[in-house]
């Protein structure tokens, strides 16, 4: 009969489940051993903080993709709205205090992709095409309101941000704290909250949650409000650390983000994925990233190294799988 | 090949527009402008110089996006084409890909001019308007040198993106002016470039790369870079791992005025040389203007003179509330 | 015909195999003749799907021998198993909805074949075949529009459309009404007289006694012999499945039925179906069955109630109170539940667990107000719903694809009725349910009822529907052509009305 | 039966399915009446031939991905393909004669194509994945073959190309006609041909078509196969338009490949789409950027009015097809 969480673990096909089940962790924790014996400097505490502080705002912004991709939707708003929303809070914490500043850019961020969630959820718009949209008008709105350069932190509101943004607590980079507990909510989030087991049943069998009496277009348009307030979050993270604002910010992110997730064991389909592969995803492409700059690695070959670890990785993943 | 240069005069005012002569009335004149991207502030000051000098004047500003990619730059000097203007003011993407358009263009009756980047000779064009890449980024260099004097330099290089001409330029302008200036005070060469990071133009990308490089290679003491923006961000980086006394910045090129700040207020940025899109955009719209009215001798190239800013002029060309 | 070289045509010995550590199959053995049909029976997860899949290749045994024609064959795959004259009916349909019929039926030609498509030929042969099977499908249809029926028929006549040696069918008219399943038995008889060999797989023990010739039953995956039908009955061969005699399949309905309708609907009709004049009430307590051909708009009306379609007209009353539903959304909040008659499509979550699967619609009694799920309460409630329905399965946390049919409609059906409803739709209850889970089902259906709930049900199976309902109505071409009350029930009415005909 | 077009068309309800089959057309037809009407020059046959050969290389690749699309799959790699191909060409056609050229550039086009068909179907690498993987790699071979610097033709043969990418025949420009013709081979093979038959089987349900014999993982391959000869196709066509091949070439192009096939109202879970409203889908986003221009609107405000006609179409689609 039926076992608990804990009889599963303590048998032996249940380490097995477990080994599958978060083989992304291995697979990181494999690159993270061959980065720290090729390069010296690799496993030093600046380096690793660095690491951990290049992949929060990708991370976040990953988050609120997972999320969407659960319900077996995308977001490809998400690069741009960290411009814009990046603009935006550099122009708030101008004008604003820091906490008003704070609060009105993860609500715009909230109303932006309420927008995308409005199209998906009620006028059954493909989640690609809406977002696609959202994407450019963001990204036109980010150059618009500031007018194609980069606004300045200028008040103690933003000096404040700029050095949380920089510092770390007990070691670890405050950022990372942020994209950290992020993670944290969304593993309980979607082990132990109703929004979360929903938004899976949805992405397994949308026609089956509807006949379940489940608020699908609910759920629906709030993952995407929900990707929007992490695209806010990510974009006020990365704004500090430059301690500006500026509408180039997060381009190409989206594709970054979805590559985390889809590296996170996630299928694209919908109802399969979790938030510590996902944290596994960022962390093994950030890390790719870091390692081949550390080794001096021309630019050029570096991409084709890239990609080529991004093969063998996921081939692993498999492998280990199987 | 001659070479007409004029004076830089910095990014002085906000409204940066002025009246040139024309015996013809410029009403319904419209001045076309094609821009590679407007992904970077730089090309946004470009326009704007463009739009208002073309407004003051009396003339319709019309422009057109190339959004980074040489085709759709094409599909949009296209679309200006096809719309009608007066002159056609030209910052190529890509030196070669365009020549076709300007040849278009020529075809269509509307001169065109190449500004900020440059363009393969055999296109059909009237001039090139540009600051002197190559001189900006030799005097910057040389600056580095003396400077530095006998110091043993670990130099970390901060590029643009792959690939990119005016970059490119700029980079061996830098390297030329260091080794002449070696070779001239100290005859020898010793050049130690350590790593070389593309920023993609951006300030999150310079602080990410200058992290990693500062980690990888703890002995770095200057960081040359092709562009202020790609340095920005970097400085960040430096900051934080407390090397601001040890690193010293010297940038081939904007002038853009948070880093002629820096050059003001700190000593770990050295120095930039100017590349003033106010300027540039002027004097494109003066050539256009000269063009309508009749003129045709033009030298194939118009520089902006080479200049370099550093502590003792910085404050002459810092202003606050430029746009760049 | 030429006389066999062979007694059988095909033995299956020795055949073991399991999942994991999970063992389904021990040391199997079943023999079939040429021209005969022959029954596989036992209950939800006895292992006849798997036996069945290792025949074709779906599976690959772990043990044993497999001869057909007396030589020895191990298919890689289906398309081996094609090849070499085995054809099956699988029990879950797995039809190419974005192509026609017509393609769908020649699939496994089309993977082999030429460069261009013979579209006339193609349409004209698929056509026929549909034509002789006594069944009306355009076959030049998108199979996405057809309804679950004709899916099923596709199906088979996809099975057919090649010369088979052997044909299996797994469980073939778990949607079929009685008119649909004599045109299938007529064609399986045609077959059978061209020498096929068919195992049949179903849990309706009548329609095995009507067709079969032999029958085998397997339990927890060991088979227990094969008997010629002539020589045994229904009850020992329930023995033989379950291990125990069944008294009564029906639950006595001795309960009390409420005065008042706790539900009623008054001039119901679809926007975009045949659904039309539709007025019926239930009330509480009461079990209303609802019968007719496939076809008939019976799963329609259900969906149109709840709000799964969009309705033309119509009023619904809850509680003598009128309600507005637009939506599933709505029909769930005024507590009104319904169970899909398409299980795969819209009644379970196949990549999730059970559990997760059961507490889709409970979350509000096994959660605090912010939403976070008391996790002991939830496993209570799933291992209970798993043991009173008898789920085969080791823990609740399997995933719903890897249960077997029976087991998966058991979920879909715990879903909806472990939580309190008022009002509850119920579209073909037993589809693939052995007969020992079923009488756990009805009973179940009866618990509800006693709550004071009012029970709809829909079925194709004229027993099932005799035996559970207290009145029944009976649909024709999109509405109610008659009801019967209880002593009015028999074959003969339901099916006259189901046509069209008054009562003799 | 099947009906032939006329049939479907005398009918009442035939017209109804047409109407809505096709929608995409009217969208685009509409769309084509209002450019008209608000532009003076929209119409000119220059602007027209211009608006065909600026979405040529575009419409190309967009065939390519609408075939991996059916199947379920996506291809990321298109855009990255089309820069290295493009030097690669460049390359080839400095070197060899030009059929040669030719030939070789769209037999590595097909190569590389391979490696991602060969890890989505043999190695069931997540489509996703395993072309971004590509994308990254084709990028960086087409910097380090070309040193990061546009190859310029030199030889006749390139002269040839480029005067052949640069005119017309009976009024329509070449490259446009190549585009046709590959829209046309993929709408007949669609219909009738089994291999266009067999991928929409495959896309619509895995499964099944696996259990009916068909080899599954060899479509799969062949359709990523194709899709980088097309790349190929489409980057000797910009390169020709050009006069020369530059890594830099086709950024982000599959954002709008994918974008043009789904505006086509093919489903990116497979099965559903045709290369008729993805011909729609391409001359749309073709012509919406082109009558910005034309209209002179402003670049950052242009982004943001783009994304909102891409809405309005598309919601219009919606509609009609109700
Ligand atoms: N892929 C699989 N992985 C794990 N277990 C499986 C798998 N397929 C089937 N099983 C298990 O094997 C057992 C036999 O299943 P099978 O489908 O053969 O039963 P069945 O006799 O056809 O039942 P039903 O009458 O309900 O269709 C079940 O307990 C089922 O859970
Ligand atoms: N066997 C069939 N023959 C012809 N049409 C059918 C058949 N089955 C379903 N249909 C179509 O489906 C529609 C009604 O389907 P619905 O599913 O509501 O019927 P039903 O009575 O529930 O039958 P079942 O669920 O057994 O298919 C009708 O409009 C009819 O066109
Ligand atoms: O100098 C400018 C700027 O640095 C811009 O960011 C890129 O292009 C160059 O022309
Ligand atoms: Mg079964
Ligand atoms: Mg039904």
């Amino acid at each position: 009969m039926a076992l608990t969480l804990k009889e599963q673990l303590s048998s032996p096909s249940g380490i097995l489940k477990f080994l599958v089940k978060y083989n992304t962790v291995f697979i990181f924790i494999l690159l993270l051993i061959f980065s720290a014996l090729i390069s010296d400097v690799f496993f030093t505490s600046v380096n690793l903080s660095n690491l951990l502080k290049q992949v929060s705002g990708i991370g976040i912004i990953s988050i609120g993709m997972l999320i969407v991709i659960l319900t077996g939707g995308i977001d490809l708003s998400v690069g741009s709205m960290v411009a814009l929303l990046a603009v935006t809070f550099a122009i708030l914490v101008n004008l604003v205090v820091l906490p008003l500043a704070i609060l009105i850019t993860i609500a715009i961020g909230f109303g932006l992709g309420s927008i995308s969630g409005y199209l998906v959820a009620y006028q059954k718009m493909a989640p690609f095409v809406a977002t696609l949209a959202l994407m450019t008008i963001a990204r036109g709105l980010g150059f618009i309101y500031s007018k194609g350069s980069p606004i300045t932190f200028k008040t103690y509101g933003g000096l404040y941000m700029s050095n949380f943004a920089n510092n770390s607590t007990l070691g670890i980079p405050n950022i990372a704290l942020v994209f950290f507990i992020i993670v944290i909510i969304t593993m309980v989030m979607l082990r132990y909250n109703v929004f979360g087991r929903l938004i899976i049943a949805i992405g397994s069998n949308e026609e089956a949650s509807r006949l379940s009496g489940i608020k699908v277009n609910k759920y629906k348009f709030l993952v995407y409000a929900i990707s929007g307030a992490l695209a806010a979050t990510a974009a006020i993270i990365v704004a500090s650390r430059t301690n500006l604002g500026s509408p180039n910010m997060g381009m190409a992110w989206e594709l970054d983000a979805i590559a985390a997730v889809v590296i996170g064991g996630a299928s694209l389909n919908g109802g399969k994925g979790t938030a510590i592969n996902t944290l596994m995803g960022v962390l093994i492409l950030g890390l790719i990233g870091n390692i081949l700059n550390l080794l001096n690695v021309p630019s050029y070959p570096q991409q084709v190294v890239k990609g080529g670890i991004i093969i063998f990785a996921v081939l692993l993943q498999r492998f280990e799988s199987k | 090949e001659e070479i007409k240069t004029t004076q830089s005069s910095g990014n002085d005012t906000e409204d940066s527009g002025e009246i040139f002569n024309s015996k013809l009335d410029l009403t319904g004149k419209k001045i076309g402008y094609c821009t590679p991207s407007l992904n970077a502030p730089y090309y946004q000051a470009l326009l704007q110089s463009i739009k208002s000098t073309t407004e003051k004047n009396g003339m319709e500003f019309i422009s057109a996006d190339g959004q980074n990619d040489i085709n759709k730059q094409i599909a949009a000097v296209e679309d200006l084409i096809t719309k009608g203007v007066d002159a056609l003011l030209l910052n190529p993407k890509d030196p070669d890909a365009l020549v076709g358009v300007t040849k278009m263009a020529k075809a269509a009756g509307i001169p065109v001019f190449i500004l900020d980047s440059s363009i393969n000779p055999s296109a059909d064009f009237v001039t090139t308007i540009q600051s002197n890449n190559l001189a900006n980024g030799e005097l910057a260099g040389e600056w580095l040198v003396k400077k530095m004097g006998n110091k043993k330099m670990n130099i970390a290089l901060l590029s643009g993106n792959a690939g990119n001409p005016v970059g490119k330029k700029r980079k061996q302008g830098l390297l030329q002016g260091i080794t002449e200036e070696q070779l001239r005070t100290q005859g020898k060469i010793d050049l130690n470039i350590k790593t070389q990071a593309y920023t993609e133009w951006s300030y999150a990308g310079g602080l990410q790369a200058m992290e990693d490089i500062l980690v990888a290679h703890p002995d770095i003491n200057v960081v040359i870079t092709e562009s202020d923006v790609c340095v920005l961000g970097a400085i960040k980086a430096i900051k934080q791992a407390g090397k601001t006394n040890d690193i010293l910045i010297v940038a081939g090129a904007d002038g853009q005025k948070e880093a002629i700040k820096y050059i003001m207020e700190t000593d770990f940025y050295g120095c930039t040389a100017m590349n003033s899109p106010v300027q540039i955009g002027k004097n494109a719209v003066k050539y256009a203007i000269e063009y309508i009215n009749g003129k045709r001798d033009f030298d194939k190239t118009s520089f902006t003179a080479p200049l370099l800013i550093t502590k003792a002029n910085a404050a002459k060309y810092y202003n606050p509330k430029a746009l760049f | 015909m030429k006389e066999p070289v062979n007694e059988y045509r095909l033995e299956m010995s020795g055949i073991s195999k399991s999942f994991g550590v999970v063992s389904v199959l021990k040391d199997v053995n079943i023999k079939v003749k040429h021209g005969e049909i022959h029954a596989l029976l036992g209950e939800n997860g006895a292992g006849k799907s798997t036996l069945i899949k290792i025949l074709s290749g779906v599976h690959q045994k772990d043990s044993g021998k497999v001869v057909l024609d007396g030589a020895e064959i191990n298919p890689k795959n289906t398309h081996e198993g094609q090849v070499l004259g085995i054809n099956v009916v699988y029990q879950e349909l797995s039809l190419v909805k974005d192509l026609s019929v017509a393609e769908n039926i020649y699939l496994h030609k089309l993977g082999a074949s030429k460069f261009w498509m013979n579209w006339k030929e193609l349409t004209k042969n698929a056509q026929e075949l549909l034509d002789s099977l006594g069944f009306k499908i355009d076959a030049t249809a998108t199979v996405r529009d057809l309804s679950i029926v004709q899916k099923q028929v596709v199906e088979i006549a996809k099975a057919i459309s090649e010369d088979t040696k052997v044909l299996v069918l797994d469980e073939p008219t778990t949607v079929f009404d009685p008119t649909d399943i004599k045109k299938l038995f007529n064609n399986l008889l045609k077959l059978k007289e061209k020498g096929i060999s068919i195992i049949y797989i179903s849990h309706h023990l009548d329609e095995i006694f009507k067709i079969a010739d032999t029958i085998t039953v397997l339990r927890d995956g060991i088979d227990t012999g094969s008997v010629p039908v002539s020589k045994t009955d229904k009850d020992s061969v329930i023995h033989l499945m379950i291990g125990r005699e069944l008294k009564d399949l029906y639950p006595v309905r001795d309960l009390k039925i409420g005065e008042e309708p706790i539900f009623e609907v008054k001039n119901l009709a679809g926007k975009d179906c045949i659904v039309h004049d539709v007025s019926f009430s239930v009330k509480a307590g009461e079990v209303v069955g609802i019968a007719g051909l496939g076809g008939s708009g019976r799963t329609e009306t259900a969906k149109l109630i709840f709000g799964a379609d969009k309705k033309k007209s119509g009023t619904i009353f809850l509680e003598g109170e009128e309600i507005k539903i637009n939506s599933p959304v709505d029909a769930a909040g005024y507590q009104i539940g319904f169970v899909s008659e398409d299980r795969k499509e819209e009644g379970v979550f196949l990549p999730l667990s059970i559990r997760r699967n059961i507490s889709v619609t409970s979350f509000g009694s096994i959660s605090s107000k912010l939403g976070f799920i008391n996790i002991d309460s939830e496993y209570k409630k799933v291992l209970g719903l798993i043991e009173k329905l008898n789920i085969k399965t080791p823990s609740s946390e399997v995933n719903v694809k890897n249960l077997s049919g029976g087991n998966q409609q058991k979920v879909a059906l715990a879903k909806w009725l472990s939580i309190d409803s008022k009002v509850i739709f119920i579209d073909e209850p037993t589809r693939g349910v052995d007969v020992g889970a079923k009488i756990e089902i009805y009973k179940l259906i009866n618990e509800v009822a006693k709550k004071g709930v009012g029970v709809v049900v829909i079925s194709s199976d004229m027993p099932e529907i005799m035996g559970i309902s207290d009145r029944i109505l009976v649909m024709h071409e999109g509405t109610f052509y008659g009801e019967l009350q209880k002593d009015q029930f028999s074959e003969e009415n339901i099916l006259r009305y189901s046509i069209g005909e008054p009562l003799k």
